[in-house]
């Protein structure tokens, strides 16, 4: 939770507050409700104006949380494991419109596994959240496939099943935007949160993001405990808005790279592991693969490719949304009518 | 549909020695080696010469090298409907002798005489034809020989049935979309084949053709071709998909019209059309771009259906304007892939968990495809609700003549969306303002802040907030009730294809009109039809059926249902409501209809 | 039941100076605190004093922090429907004042003394609780703290109530299954809060329990545990599904009960449950179980059902054994998760494009769910179809009073089923030999080379082997119709709770059985009830029918649901139904039949 | 296409036309055409009976094929996508039995991935084939998932979206068995399904097969031109059945391995590229990578591993398929029920 900023407000004169929502309805301390008010912040320190933005979910308690930030953006809490085709519908049908979507582990990687795998590929431009738990929150703790193999859980017992890797599978699948995260480490789900909604095509973040009411034991790599101990960040990540200069610190120069983003704003990316490099496929594949061998809980920036285009840059989409073009450019004339019936005479 | 209204002299008067634009061609052949461009290049001749016809494809769920047939009625009293052939066209061993078998006596067969077979029936006029020869000196590769054999029959039923040369070669251009190199090879082999008949063959049969005026100024078209014309001129801006026989003709015609008619000065496209991963993400994607303000559209058949089930539920519940056109072929499950039906009836109307209803429309001509084609749009927009329009494989697939279409009379009906200064400081997403059970609704990017709401499958209140009171549940649902009622009113409202009969009426809808109307002919009782267009119903269905002592609906399902979505809705007319439902795969005839409809006439006279 | 039968005195009847063992408790709390341990321990006290009990949890869809209601009816004359209640707990400040204004003046209001609120109605006798003062010195861990609290109300209505304190102590070691570490520190607060009710409330409303014997042999269990036993002793070897609330508690019932009762002396399992990743997955898991011969379930709600239409038609085309349990919550779509429905009556019914029809069971008590629990298994491979189980959220996830389950008085009936012997040198998976539209199924691993075919979902002749011959579609699917005839008369007939009445009639199915019969209770005209337990219908429903002037429907949906369903197979008799159905998540209490059937009674006097 | 062995009878007195199905309905030349003749000669070399497998499809040409192998082994021709859930179902019923599974690239990547990448991760013991031709081809060739990205097809048009490897996909969701093979190709075809066969758990073929009505232009990934000319097999594989000894030719050790399959059967890698190893699964994932940025056309056993219980080994299940237990050993006594019953007094 961030430090409250009475009534100070944006470059377009909006406070904080008003970026926010209904009160959660979600249990206390849940992961959830961490992120929720990272994205309020983020959308107040980028000046976001919300009728440019549009909420998506699935159903969970994840995808809940859509009600409890950006009261003044459109929304739409989907079907579960169904976010990312009304996303695709709704933003082909606006182009002009930024999405920040929220979906949970069993709400992406189990019933909505092929619409996830589908949503990459097609490049969609939206922020993918997947609030992490490694269990079923809202049907009360099942496990999810990202649960840890092995795990036993009091309610939904021992999980025989290998975790399924999310950036990994978003990886292969197309996606040009792929980071880890923590609840517990609101500074960087911050930074990292800035920079997918820089990004054209779709920005997934993986965040786990502790349910303390069924998977919050240390032994759980999905807990707060685990989280704590064991976060392992590949880089240091500064985030700078078009306007801010950059500064390249004191930083040895190998040590730092700055990447443009497609809106023009910048981050910084200051290593940790000598020989990562976010913007290699297979060093980040092999990096998840270690990571999942090693049971490392590695977190930041682990793929980014801002070469694709995406869905709506290879529709040849006129500048209008289609959402808003008038009828006389829906509506072919009573001439284009009569002379293609003439080839059918 | 002009062409099909009731006739002054009824068909079976015309059996005389020469029959003239009367009857039905059968031909076999085995898929997927070009048959089709010789079926369509005769199907368009019989059309360019004025005489009303249609052809029927019934084709395997292959795509290449099981038989198939190709049925063309010729009728100048413009019966379009299934009938059993007089004509055989036998150019497929695998099937030679069960064709011969199944035609009635005194029916003609022209056969490929190069095959090892004989008919041996003689109570048949079988032409043989020498095929080898025939195409043995055509200039063509050896890969398009087999292609251009099917010209053989082409050009021998020329010369028996007296098709003007010229009209052939205009047919085979208008397949061949004008490129002499395809035109030339198949033209020789016609017109070698035309000679060879001229010579050799005497003719002993009475049936040939005449031209007529009849068709002149209509068009002959596919019913999926027709719904997508339609889409394009109600504005499609965005339509989703994933394909599945019958309905993939649809989107194809859709990618084909929409370049040519829709681009911009800019080039840009004012739509767009997405594959999708499969049926559920293609409704999803058109509920999402409903949602944002596309006209949205997704087009399948039953096993879609079945799928799209969950998200029709959410487009009912959420109030999200969409449309999806259900080309129904043979179901229960994957069934009959490549057989026609109308078996989604039920399944549709009640698709989603929980009270759900859907709004329904039944074309039944390329005319109404294309007319419910822009219509639906309207129609979602201003109900706020999913509409489901129900064409078959027969008419989706098949090429139909019909008068040219009426370019809308009306500017698009968007509903009642909210502007930004419309909104004004309060809006509530379900509150229903003008007692019509239709509420108002904003989209995103509207720049008003109080605009904007949470759409959710979830019970919810007037503002689309999270609701588990008892009275906001109710109450919502029992707005959502008389928005249906309201939906009663704005369908398309059933037509009265025959004033109300002296004691007997029928009630049908989509394609199976043309047997019945054909079959209606037949019987001296005047006997009431109305067709019906679009469900939920309204009262001029009562009205009809109360004008009848009997009703009987016909349809083309094992069990009756429309039938017994009539029952529920008036059930105390039930008594005088009878069944016809039946369903093989193949479109009804008029004699079948006959058949079932006679005890119901014979019943009087007792 | 026997408790539910109709009583020599009427309730109403009991509403003298002191009210004992009849009246209706509700206690208001945040979920997530602990609160439901309190509630099932009065709910079991009650029970144990042989005073005939229900209880029903009302209860928000997320997992902590927001209301949650506790409804306990206690009725010496065995009414177990829900009923506006006398005597309120208020335990919750979020809805301390709409709780309070939703009490009939005279009744009582239990609350919590420290929360900062008044009770500003002098019609009702309040008595408030110190519970911070009660709890301050009990030994517990301030964690355990909160939950404890809940046992203030405990102990302060045994004492109003005059609960004796051993049997209230009997209920939480029940409660925690003997865990004396878990039951001392809550039984401290229960005599603490006993002793101080005694010294300081003066006892000033008229509502106390005395012993019965009503309940004794009896079980307190829920629907969900009933079904899952039943499944148990009904021989499931294969479950798959997929989390969703009301019917996760099905599944979870199951895996608690088959490791105690089904693991072999070998400790190998005689069972598989599979967490599928989709409903989809959960069907085609079982139906490829049911297959290859095990006895497969699955259990889901709404949406679920929704997601297994495509699936819901294979089975019934390719004619696969398999048992779903639909707990119904309130839909369309995702609706309300946590409220009760009888809503996916239709839907189900034609669950599956083209023309698909499903065998459906309705039980409405724990006996019956366990009862259906095996039968629906037997059904299943009797028919070779998929038999779906209708229970709702009331029925499945609330305890109900029930005589101890009846063991199969018959053998498992595994249908139709040849071995390698039996199928001898020829067989046809679909062919009719007994006609009655069963036919014979051989499974893998049959070692006679005959026993052999591929299942499909497609168009097959009767040796299964794909056919687009429109006689092989319609053969088959007619069969199938005489398959379901033969179904009428194998599923459970219909129960006449009581003889047909005067005039009037009511039809019912399930769980609203309780409020029907209550309110029958109340009307001096006789009224005949029957109780459908399954779909499709038999003869038995037309009779009662026939015996009636008029037959009221009803349901617990919108849009009269069942009532449709019977005007469309019973066409004849469409003007003697008339329909009362309503939904809004709540299950129906006596007072509101009473209300909707009374009209019907009134037309009569007129 | 095989050459025939008349009257040929292999160990258990079968003819190899007993293996055989109906005749085929695809296209002449249709890839698949070929595997299933492979399927019906590896049946006969294994020996295999009959009743001891089960034939599992989707919907699709490929999906058709077994209607056209193993006539004389029960089969399930499922929903388009579904194979995985009811081939679980059935194979869970029936532990002793063993599966063919045939599938298309659209069954299986397009409506099929979620059901797929879940059975990968469930282990189920079935030989799952991908008839691999980018096209959907019953539905007359619209791109599928693994479709060449920018290609051009006349009918299907132009597709913009990036190639899915199948093979990738299962190798990540936790397939311990996973090859690619050419239609082209019989006798690796055949010696991939005799080692598939003899695994635990499930295997997967992706078989390119190209399907000659829609996507056989030299130019697709998928035709037998591009094939011919551009296979590249990893490895030279025998199989070795129990009997047979292993020899290990005049290789030198480094290029030679074998390696015992589940039922102790062996297969024999020679290795044709210096620093594969099939057996690592970072190199595995490695190397389908670099195929994939190369548009190498490779073939052979990607990646095994033996380690994992297949989901019938974690469901301790007893000797006896669930679905041939007695009624005995399903349905408990009434002491019991009654002992039961007590706890709800
Ligand atoms: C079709 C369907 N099936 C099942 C459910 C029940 N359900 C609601 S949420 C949920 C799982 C949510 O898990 P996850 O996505 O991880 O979100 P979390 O609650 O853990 O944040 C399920 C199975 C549903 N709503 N719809
Ligand atoms: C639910 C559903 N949607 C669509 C279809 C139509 N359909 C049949 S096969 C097929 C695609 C087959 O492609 P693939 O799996 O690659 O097999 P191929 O024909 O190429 O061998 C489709 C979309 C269907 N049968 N069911
Ligand atoms: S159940 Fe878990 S995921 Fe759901 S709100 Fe509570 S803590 Fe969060
Ligand atoms: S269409 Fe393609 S995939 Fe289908 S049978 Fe023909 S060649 Fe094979
Ligand atoms: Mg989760
Ligand atoms: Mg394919």
């Amino acid at each position: 939770m961030d430090r409250a900023r009475p009534l100070k407000s944006n470059a377009i004169g909006m406070v904080k507050a008003e970026y926010g929502g209904l009160a959660s309805t979600l249990c206390k301390g849940c992961g959830h409700n961490s992120i929720a008010n990272q994205i309020i912040q983020v959308a107040f320190d980028l000046s976001l104006k919300p009728h440019e933005i549009i909420k998506l979910s699935g159903i969970g308690c994840s995808s809940k949380s859509p009600a409890y930030f950006l009261g003044l953006s459109h929304g739409f809490n989907a079907l579960h494991g169904r976010m990312p085709s009304v996303g695709t519908g709704a933003l082909m049908a606006n182009h002009s419109l930024r999405a920040i979507g929220v979906s949970g582990d069993g709400d992406t990687g189990s019933i909505g596994m092929g619409q996830f795998k589908h949503l990459m590929r097609r490049n969609v431009r939206m922020v993918y959240i997947i609030e992490d738990n490694g269990v079923y929150g809202l049907t009360k703790g099942q496990f999810s496939v990202t649960a840890d193999e092995g795990q036993d859980l009091k309610y939904a017992g021992h999980n025989d099943l290998p975790t399924i890797d999310l950036c990994m599978e978003a990886i292969i699948a197309g996606c040009g935007f792929v980071a880890r995260s923590f609840a517990g480490d609101a500074k960087q789900v911050r930074t990292l949160l800035k920079a997918a909604l820089s990004h054209r095509g779709t920005a997934v973040l993986d965040i786990i993001s502790p349910c303390v009411a069924f998977n919050n034991h240390d032994s759980s790599s999905k807990s707060y405990g685990f989280g704590r101990a064991n976060v392992q960040a590949l880089q240091e990540i500064g985030y700078l808005a078009h306007e801010e200069e950059i500064t390249l610190d004191d930083h040895e120069p190998g040590e730092m790279r700055v990447v443009e983003l497609h809106d023009g704003s910048h981050i910084k990316l200051h290593k940790l592991e000598e020989d990562f490099d976010s913007s290699d496929r297979i060093v980040a594949m092999e990096r998840l693969e270690r990571a999942r061998e090693r049971e490392e809980f590695i977190t930041g920036l682990i793929y980014y490719d801002s070469s694709r285009p995406s869905l709506a840059e290879v529709a040849n989409l006129p500048d209008t949304p289609l959402a808003a073009l008038p009828e006389e450019r829906l509506r072919p004339s009573p001439e284009a009518l009569e002379g293609l019936l003439q080839g059918y005479r | 549909m002009g062409v099909s209204e009731p006739r002054s002299l009824p068909a079976r008067a015309t059996a005389v020695s020469t029959v003239v634009n009367n009857f039905s061609l059968m031909v076999a052949t085995v898929n997927g080696t070009g048959s089709q461009t010789a079926n369509l290049t005769l199907l368009r001749a019989f059309f360019k010469m004025g005489i009303p016809v249609h052809g029927k494809n019934i084709f395997p769920s292959n795509i290449q090298g099981l038989p198939t047939w190709y049925h063309i009625r010729v009728s100048r009293d413009g019966y379009v409907a299934r009938k059993v052939p007089e004509v055989l066209v036998a150019f497929n061993i695998a099937t030679f002798h069960e064709d011969v078998t199944s035609m009635q006596s005194d029916s003609v067969c022209v056969y490929n005489g190069d095959l090892p077979v004989t008919v041996d029936r003689d109570d048949l006029t079988a032409y043989a034809l020498p095929v080898k020869e025939l195409i043995k000196d055509v200039t063509v590769g050896v890969k398009l020989r087999d292609y251009v054999a099917n010209m053989v029959f082409v050009g021998a039923l020329a010369r028996l049935l007296e098709i003007p040369l010229e009209v052939i070669e205009e047919s085979l251009s208008y397949q061949f979309g004008g490129r002499r190199k395809l035109i030339e090879p198949n033209l020789e082999v016609v017109d070698a084949s035309y000679a060879w008949a001229a010579e050799h063959l005497d003719k002993r049969d009475p049936y040939r053709v005449e031209p007529m005026t009849e068709t002149h100024g209509l068009v002959l078209m596919t019913g999926n071709e027709a719904g997508a014309l339609g889409s394009v001129f109600g504005g499609v801006s965005f339509a989703a998909w994933y394909p599945i026989t019958p309905s993939t003709g649809f989107i194809d015609a859709l990618r084909a019209f929409l370049p040519r008619l829709r681009d911009g000065e800019d080039g840009s496209a004012s739509y767009t059309v997405i594959q999708a991963e499969d049926e559920l993400a293609a409704l999803g994607m058109t509920l999402g771009a409903g949602w944002a303000g596309a006209r949205a559209v997704t087009a399948t058949s039953g096993p879609g259906v079945s799928l799209m089930s969950e998200f029709a539920g959410l487009g009912y519940f959420a109030e999200i304007p969409a449309v999806i056109w259900d080309i129904q072929r043979v179901g229960p499950s994957t069934g009959l892939p490549t057989r026609t039906a109308q078996g989604d009836v039920t399944f549709v109307y009640y698709l989603g968990h929980g009270d759900t209803k859907n709004v329904m429309l039944f074309p039944s001509s390329i005319e109404e495809c294309f007319e419910f084609g822009h219509r639906a749009f309207d129609l979602a927009e201003l109900l706020q609700t999913p509409v489901f329009v129900l064409s078959d494989l027969d008419l989706g697939m098949n090429n139909w003549m019909g008068t040219p279409f009426e370019y809308p009379s009306e500017p698009m009906q968007r509903g009642k969306v909210l502007s930004a200064e419309e909104v004004g400081d309060s809006f509530s997403r379900y509150l229903d303002v003008d007692g019509d059970g239709i509420p108002y609704r904003t989209l995103p990017g509207n720049s008003n802040p109080a605009s904007a709401f949470f759409a959710r499958g979830t019970g919810h209140n007037e503002q689309a907030v999270y609701s588990e009171r008892a009275e906001d549940w109710s109450a919502n649902m029992e707005r959502l009730k008389r928005k249906f009622e309201t939906a009663r009113l704005q369908v398309p409202g059933p037509v009265l294809e025959r004033p109300p009969g002296a004691r007997l009426g029928v009630i049908a809808f989509g394609s199976t009109r043309y047997a019945i109307d054909e079959a209606l002919d037949q019987f001296e009782e005047a006997v009431g039809f109305l067709r019906l267009r679009a469900l939920p119903i309204n009262d001029e269905l009562r009205a009809f059926i109360e004008a009848h002592e009997q009703v009987v609906v016909i349809e083309m399902n094992r069990d009756a249902q429309l039938y017994g979505i009539l029952q529920t809705e008036l059930p105390d007319l039930g008594a005088r409501l009878s069944s016809v439902a039946y369903l093989d795969g193949m479109p009804f005839t008029a004699s079948f209809v006959i058949d079932r409809l006679t005890p119901y006439l014979d019943v009087e006279e007792v």
